[in-house]
């Protein structure tokens, strides 16, 4: 018998824990001596009141997407990939790469020949760990962190010997030649005659990162390879049984994860910054595990999650510019949500599971 | 004897979320006996024990001990209340000494070393007392399985327990390490003490209880003396109605050989030959039997045919070698060359308990063409239709392919796991504990549909820790001991004693001598 | 820039340039402090459209920003300080100061505080303006005198390096040991555990952009202002009629660079220091006397870093 | 490579070392609990932030330690209540109270003291100064001599040098790290506390059969982790730094987890282990002599990577194996 019908589990336990958050968020935005409300609205104004909010919001949530997705993937095969921020770091280093040495005639072979190399730095960069799980029984989560850290240092590295432009001060790259510069929605949707704000970051890497939440829904629930996947994270010793290679799940799986978390650089450094910047990833490795949790592993879920996390960060940002709150607040109800949604989730489940036990027990008898 | 019982439950009930485990639980046990209980596999026997002990808390009932209600809310109460439990799954710390097992959570006080001391000598005394040797500074992990339950005995009459409870000591001894123990118990007897033993085996029932207690599907179905029943009632009691020892079924008419295996062998990741020089062969229309006490290679026999591990030797399917090391020794190989596999462990290995049953039916036959869609997506449509079609012809209950895997019930799971495997229509089959846990109308069916599958001529590997199972589904039955096949012997020319002694070790010369 | 508002230092001058030109004018101010780079054309945007004019950049991060967003917004003027671009847009003014000038004349002083002959020098993230003022530092150092040790360290390559007290306080420690008995601190944040480290070791120490004299108040020889506050203080005053489209330089002529002397240090210097200062500032001022920027052709004429 | 050289460098190691061996200390008791923390960088940044604030505004040292160590508890609880209470995912919360730790103190920073995201600068009685142990050449003799300390110890003999410059003039709280490593050790091995915190990581059933409470052990060592990283903290924000600044652990939580492994979860080792990271840190900052040494510069940035390619190089096994608690990691649930 089933504890709890699964409309509860996908809908109705992130939702608590979702209100959970807010409510803590709601709290420390009152201890802070600012008003919560006021804050809610500065922030929905700011994030979706306008084409250019919506801009923005769109723009993180590409991020976060792509990070998200390539949590939920390793989440899948029951591997924990903390190391997105150092691959979507080398997945940008692979974007300047590309963008800077090679003359390319149009942005779109340029996008995707960018694309192709974020995916491999990205891919490249969880490969190790993979590898050194499966083969030397070390587990992903600590060498990702350490892989995040030696990411960071190797790009500290090559920005700042290889790739800083002279005279420069900034650890940055080169801005990337103008042929590379992606259409923005502005553009895209100026096709179709909808406005949208000129200057709002967003690009054509959000269809790229729908594109990728669909690619993945049917990885994964598709193909022989993601109903592999699945069955080796449900059971490595069913996998065993059934001959899943755990040595291929594991690899395929990590460089499946740490190239859509590469590709995460077509969006902030191809088509925001269009150099490569020390910080670019600014944690959006991390908020893709929220991401994650909060759309309960599913591409479509991530989807959404995305975009409320999105919201979130442009809110925040705006939060920020108008008022004194810090832009640390997003950073707290990140936080939360992971705290809620990922390592509080009995406690959310466990009155749930007894209610509904209750219930059925109830309609039973 | 009008003293009071050693231990009273009174209306003992436990449930685990919907499952309930304990239903209104009484028995009384007399001190200075053994009390066995027996029960088919989910019956509630370690449930209602590990309550006794204070490792679970009943949801209601009372417990007295020497006739004065007890309070048992943790494991704490009660030792302090003399009562000790040898766990089915020992519950020791592997890399622990032995001594620092056995002073856990018994210290005298905040500094270790005097406890250590402490303990050390009355080990030694309770060695001499009860034959119970085994060395204070080895390592747990490498200790054999026999003296990893000694040591767990010793914990408990160092903590001076008076009532001990054994949970199914036997299924993991050699029948002379079996034997020893059942000596020890008798001692412990005549100490005074009581003990519980719980086993499946109704051998020991007989041999060793003065009183049992039978349990079924959580309730306590008859407490009876130990003298005044025999098997066959005990049985009954146990699942509910008559058992049908023997499986109808005609003689056997076996073909050309499918399956030749020659010294094959299976080393495990510690390094310890798990597997020694086993040859045998199956023809097809032919049952083999494997019998043997758990843990002496029978699954690393299975593991290695089915893929799973990876071995040395040489494996003949219809004339052509198996890949035993390589890249195509791994189990979707195996099915690609018509061996179907039902594993002894449904529920880790054969099927994945959150996929739903549609899913579960393709599980390990996912790259077959027919669940294809094209080259990129498979065929979820036509899985489902395919399942439901098996459901209907296997009578699964209930029929409906959306369910997850862990919403069956246990007998159920079996019978997708081996309708999955029947219907692919395999030139040989292995099959691991086809029954184990399973419920006494799907055994029937099960039994029913491997006899089918021998008559169409196929080959099958059977084993089955349950003698009586062996016995009544084999043409021919090989015994292993650990590691090695000791004999091979026609169900119809032998008796259970004799494979008994063989699966103990003992070949017929040596008992002769 | 990303060290923080207050820093006690850089970040914290412009704002104190803002905060003087709000106080004298009544005039309103909107400020955003950076943890983020995306966030730097929105904040330049949402600045530019709430009618901010002229907007003020501080660091030099925010100079490709700026160019980026100058065009889309012709009627704003934009203000960056330290930038640096090929090009200036016609609506962008770049600030620089003369930083080597400052320095030169702290280097002076640091030798003639100096009893060791050695001195030290500790930059925030390695960059070539860092080095600019410690070439000049080295160079006034050398001038005083030409035998004296000046050690060099930078606290990173990233930007995290103007935040790192801590690592700035090993560093001077790590100075102290090899003899330095004065410490420069051209390191933002960082410097504050730079000039701690110093008054608690018993040495001198001497403050970057800000005055710093009275952080640690007889520890700390002196501070090379550069007045950011008065670049900000001008360009918001100027509003509208700021000049645009080149680089502005501000040098000890313009007052934009210079040595703190105040009650806190009334102490340490000396008459001959004080004259030796006023007579090479008048000299650097009149052209008698040049200090090399690192920038000619990136290096140092008397230091290698 | 001068001799007194060496010693300032080995001197810079230990107080570098410090916060790295109280925080791999505190991993240790919750590891070897079976509660992996990988929120030892959230919980030292918490307790920098609140020690620093409180010594300031209290203007008292020891309230301010008192104060970090309870921010921190208060973050361990989160962590227990997690991972014990709620059986959640160990590594989640690790994480999130890392965040949750780099969220708060800024945004209490500000709202606090409105600098930034940083506490005003501490002064003598805030802050823990060195200790100027007997017969040592200290801040006293060099004041006494009126001439630089520098040059007093530059001096004197080897032995003084060893003894002034890398024994004496470090905060209480290095004593008190150092003092911590045997009290782990017998704490661990020589009394029945340490028999049940190692029993319980290795295998909870045993501990719980032997009528030992689970939960009870483990939340002490998360307990005991909490009061270690509360006090790595405060010496990061009130010894080693006069004041708080943002994200001022830098990493070091996470150093601390890599030592934690490279020790093998074991006190001595986790010595030498920080003792070695901390040494990587000490000469990143003086990579003169590396290069005096070595005769070739190496990148401050690798230096930098060092501690964590060493750490991804040791759990890979290929030098020597590093075998966590056996129940590390995983909840202890005994009914479902
Ligand atoms: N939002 C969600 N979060 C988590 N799991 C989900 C979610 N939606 C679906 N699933 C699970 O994903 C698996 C397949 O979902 P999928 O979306 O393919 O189903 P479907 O499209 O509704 O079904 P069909 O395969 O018949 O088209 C199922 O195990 C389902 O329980
Ligand atoms: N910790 C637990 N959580 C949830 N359900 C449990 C737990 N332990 C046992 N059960 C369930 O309670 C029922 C009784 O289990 P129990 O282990 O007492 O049976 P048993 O008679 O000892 O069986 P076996 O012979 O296999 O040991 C089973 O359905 C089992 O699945
Ligand atoms: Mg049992
Ligand atoms: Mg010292």
């Amino acid at each position: 018998m089933e504890k709890m019908p699964k409309w509860a589990d996908v809908v109705l336990i992130p939702l608590i824990s979702l209100i959970l958050a807010a409510a803590i968020s709601a709290l420390v935005i009152l201890g802070i001596g600012e008003d919560p409300i006021e804050a809610v609205k500065l922030m929905v104004q700011g994030a979706l009141g306008s084409s250019n909010g919506w801009g923005y919001t769109l723009y993180y949530a590409t991020n976060f997407m792509f990070t998200g997705l390539a949590v939920a993937v390793a989440f899948h095969a029951s591997l924990f990939n903390i190391g997105g921020e150092g691959q979507a770091m080398l997945g940008g280093l692979g974007v300047a790469l590309v963008c800077l040495f090679i003359p390319w005639p149009h942005w779109s072979i340029a996008l995707i020949a960018a694309s192709g190399a974020a995916a491999l730095f990205g891919a490249a960069w969880a490969l190790i760990p993979a590898y050194l799980q499966v083969r030397r029984g070390s587990h992903v989560v600590i060498t990702t962190i350490m892989f995040n850290f030696i990411a960071f240092s190797l790009l500290n590295y090559v920005l700042v010997n290889q790739l800083r432009p002279p005279r420069a001060m900034d650890p940055a790259s080169a801005k990337f030649p103008e042929a590379t510069h992606l259409p923005s929605l502005h553009d895209i949707l100026g096709t179709v005659g909808i406005e949208f704000s000129k200057h709002a970051p967003a690009n054509i890497s959000l269809l790229i990162a729908i594109a990728a939440c669909v690619g993945v829904w049917a990885l994964i629930w598709r193909t022989r390879f993601g109903f592999e996947l699945r069955a080796f994270g449900k059971s490595e010793s069913g996998a065993r049984y059934a001959g899943i290679s755990p040595f291929k799940i594991t690899i395929v799986t990590m460089l499946i994860s740490g190239g859509l978390a590469g590709m995460m650089a077509i969006n902030n450094v191809m088509g925001e910054s269009e150099r490569l910047v020390l910080n670019a990833v600014e944690g959006a490795g991390f908020i893709g595990i929220a991401v994650s949790l909060m759309g309960r592993n599913h591409p479509f879920g991530v989807f959404l999650a995305a975009i409320l996390f999105g919201f979130l960060y442009q809110g925040g940002a705006e939060l920020a510019l108008w008022t004194n709150i810090p832009r640390e607040l997003i950073v707290v109800i990140q936080a939360l949500v992971i705290l809620f949604t990922g390592a509080l989730d009995n406690m959310v489940r466990m009155p749930l599971e007894r209610i509904f036990l209750a219930l059925n027990t109830k309609k039973e008898g | 004897m009008t003293s009071a019982p050693a231990i009273e439950l009174k209306g003992i009930s436990k449930a685990f979320g919907p499952v309930q485990a304990n239903k209104d639980i009484s028995i009384s046990v007399q001190p200075g006996t053994i009390h066995g209980i027996i029960g088919e596999n989910g019956a509630g026997k370690s449930t209602l024990m590990s309550i006794l002990y204070g490792f679970y808390k009943a949801d209601a009932g009372e417990i007295y001990i020497k006739g004065q209600k007890a309070h048992i809310t943790d494991s704490q109460a009660a030792i302090a209340a003399g009562i000790g439990m040898v766990f089915q799954h020992f519950k020791l710390v592997e890399n622990f000494t032995v001594l620092e097992n056995i002073v856990l959570g018994a210290e005298d006080g905040a500094l270790l070393r005097p406890s250590l001391r402490k303990a050390r000598k009355e080990l030694r005394h309770l060695a001499d007392e009860y034959e119970l040797n085994v060395d204070p500074d080895t390592l747990i992990e490498n200790l054999s399985v026999g003296h990893q339950q000694r040591v767990e005995i010793l914990k408990a009459l160092y903590r001076k327990a008076d009532i001990l409870i054994l949970d199914e000591p036997t299924g993991v001894l050699t029948p002379a390490e079996a034997d020893q123990l059942f000596r020890i118990l008798d001692r412990l007897r005549e100490e005074g003490k009581t003990i519980i033993l719980i086993t499946h085996k109704l051998r020991e029932i007989m041999d060793t209880t003065d009183t049992v207690s039978v349990m079924r599907r959580g309730q306590m179905t008859a407490t009876v003396k130990t003298a005044e029943t025999d098997p066959e009632q005990l049985a009954e009691l146990m699942v509910g109605r008559k058992v049908l020892l023997q499986v109808e079924k005609a003689p056997a008419q076996p073909a050309q050989t499918i399956l030749e295996v020659e010294n094959l062998s299976v080393t495990d990741d510690k390094g310890v030959e798990r597997l020694k020089n086993v040859s045998l062969n199956i023809r097809a229309g032919e049952i083999l039997g494997i019998a043997g006490v758990a843990g002496n290679g029978q699954s690393e026999l299975m593991e290695v045919l089915g893929g799973m591990i990876s071995g040395q030797g040489t494996v003949r399917l219809n004339g052509d070698a198996l890949d035993l090391t390589g890249k195509h020794s791994d189990g979707r190989s195996r099915r690609a060359r018509g061996i179907a596999h039902v594993p002894e462990d449904r529920q880790s290995e054969g099927l994945i308990m959150d996929f739903h049953a549609w899913e579960n039916v393709a599980f390990g036959y996912h790259h077959d063409a027919k669940y294809q869609k094209n080259a990129l997506f498979m065929d979820n449509a036509a899985l489902r239709a395919d399942t439901q079609a098996k459901m209907d012809k296997f009578d699964v209950r209930p029929p409906l392919p959306w369910l997850a895997a862990k919403n069956f019930s246990g007998g159920n799971q079996q019978k997708i796991v081996v309708a999955r495997e029947i219907e692919r229509n395999p030139d040989l089959l292995l099959i691991g504990q086809p029954t184990r846990g399973v419920d006494i109308g799907a055994i029937e069916f099960i039994h029913k549909q491997i006899i089918e599958l021998r008559d169409q001529g196929k080959a099958i590997l059977l084993v089955s820790v349950e003698l009586d199972e062996i016995m009544s589904l084999s043409d021919r039955i090989a015994v292993m001991f650990d590691g090695e096949i000791m004999g091979e012997r026609l169900p119809q020319d032998t008796n259970a004693q004799e494979l008994g002694l063989l699966m103990a070790g003992v070949t017929a010369s040596e008992g002769a001598a | 820039d990303l060290g923080g508002k207050f820093d006690k230092s850089f970040n914290e001058a412009a704002f104190n340039g803002a905060s003087r030109w709000a106080e004298e004018t009544g005039g309103k101010f909107f400020e955003i402090e950076l943890q983020s780079e995306a966030q730097r054309e929105q904040a330049l945007r949402r600045f530019a459209e709430a009618g901010a004019n002229p907007v003020i950049t501080t660091g030099f991060a925010f100079a490709t920003p700026v160019e980026a967003v100058a065009g889309d917004y012709p009627d704003t003027k934009f203000v960056n300080i330290d930038g640096w671009l090929p090009e200036v847009p016609s609506n962008v003014q770049l600030v620089g100061f003369q930083e080597h000038e400052g320095s030169y004349l702290v280097g002076m002083m640091a030798a003639m505080a100096s009893k060791s002959g050695t001195v030290g020098f500790i930059g925030g993230m390695d960059i070539p303006l860092i080095r600019h003022f410690g070439c000049g530092y080295a160079q006034g150092a050398k001038a005083v005198n030409p035998d004296i040790t000046v050690i060099t360290n930078m606290t990173g390559t990233t930007p995290a390096a103007w935040n790192d007290p801590v690592k700035g306080s090993e560093l001077t420690k790590a100075q102290i040991s090899q003899g330095a008995d004065v410490v420069y601190a051209a390191a933002g944040g960082t410097g504050v555990g730079v000039l701690q480290t110093a008054a608690d070791e018993n040495i001198l120490s001497i403050g970057v952009d800000s005055n710093q004299n009275h952080l640690h108040s007889g520890k700390v020889l002196t501070s090379m202002m550069k007045r950011v506050d008065v670049a900000v203080y001008n360009a918001m005053k100027d509003g509208e009629a700021l000049e645009t489209g080149g680089f502005t330089i501000l040098g000890l002529a313009e007052e934009g660079v210079g040595v703190a002397m105040d009650e806190h240090n009334a102490a340490l210097i000396t008459d001959e220091m004080k004259a030796a200062v006023e007579e090479a500032r008048a000299k650097i001022i009149s052209g008698d006397l040049t200090v090399e920027a690192y920038y000619t052709n990136d290096s140092c004429p008397v230091h290698k870093f | 490579m001068a001799f007194l050289d060496l010693i300032q460098l080995f001197d810079t190691t230990i107080r570098l070392a410090t916060p790295l061996l109280l925080a791999c200390l505190a991993g240790l008791y919750s590891e070897r609990a079976g509660i992996f923390d990988i929120g030892l960088e959230g919980k030292m940044l918490a307790a920098a932030f609140f020690s620093a604030a409180i010594a300031y505004s209290m203007g008292s040292v020891w309230m301010g330690l008192l104060a970090g160590i309870g921010i921190s508890l208060a973050l361990s609880a989160i962590h227990g209540l997690a991972s014990i209470t709620f059986r959640g995912n160990q590594l989640i919360s690790g994480l999130a109270i890392t965040m949750l730790a780099g969220g708060m103190t800024v945004l209490v920073a500000q709202s606090w003291f409105a600098q930034g995201g940083r506490t005003p600068s501490l002064t003598d009685d805030s802050r823990f100064t060195g200790i100027e142990l007997p017969f040592a050449i200290g801040p006293s003799e060099a004041e006494a001599a009126g001439r630089p300390l520098s040059q007093l110890i530059a001096e004197a003999g080897p032995l003084q040098q060893i003894y002034s410059e890398l024994i004496s003039g470090h905060s209480i709280l290095v004593y008190i790290a150092f003092a911590l490593v045997p009290l782990t050790w017998w704490v661990l091995y020589a009394t029945r506390f340490g028999l049940r915190l190692r029993a319980v990581g290795e295998n909870p059933a045993s501990v719980d059969t032997a009528g030992v409470s689970v939960v009870g052990l483990r939340y002490a060592a998360v307990m005991i982790c909490g009061v270690l990283c509360g006090i790595a903290g405060a010496y990061l924000a009130t010894a080693l730094q006069a004041g708080f600044v943002k994200d001022m652990t830098a990493g070091r939580g996470y150093i601390a987890l890599a030592a934690l492994i490279f020790a093998k979860w074991r006190p001595w080792y986790a010595l030498s282990a920080t003792l070695l990271f901390g040494l990587f840190q000490a000469l990143e900052l003086r990579p003169d002599m590396i290069e005096n040494v070595t005769g070739v510069a190496v990148q401050a940035q690798l230096l930098g990577a060092l501690p964590y390619i060493l750490t991804v190089v040791i759990l890979a096994g290929f030098v020597g194996k590093a075998i966590p608690p056996r129940a590390g990691g995983q909840p202890y649930v005994k009914e479902r």
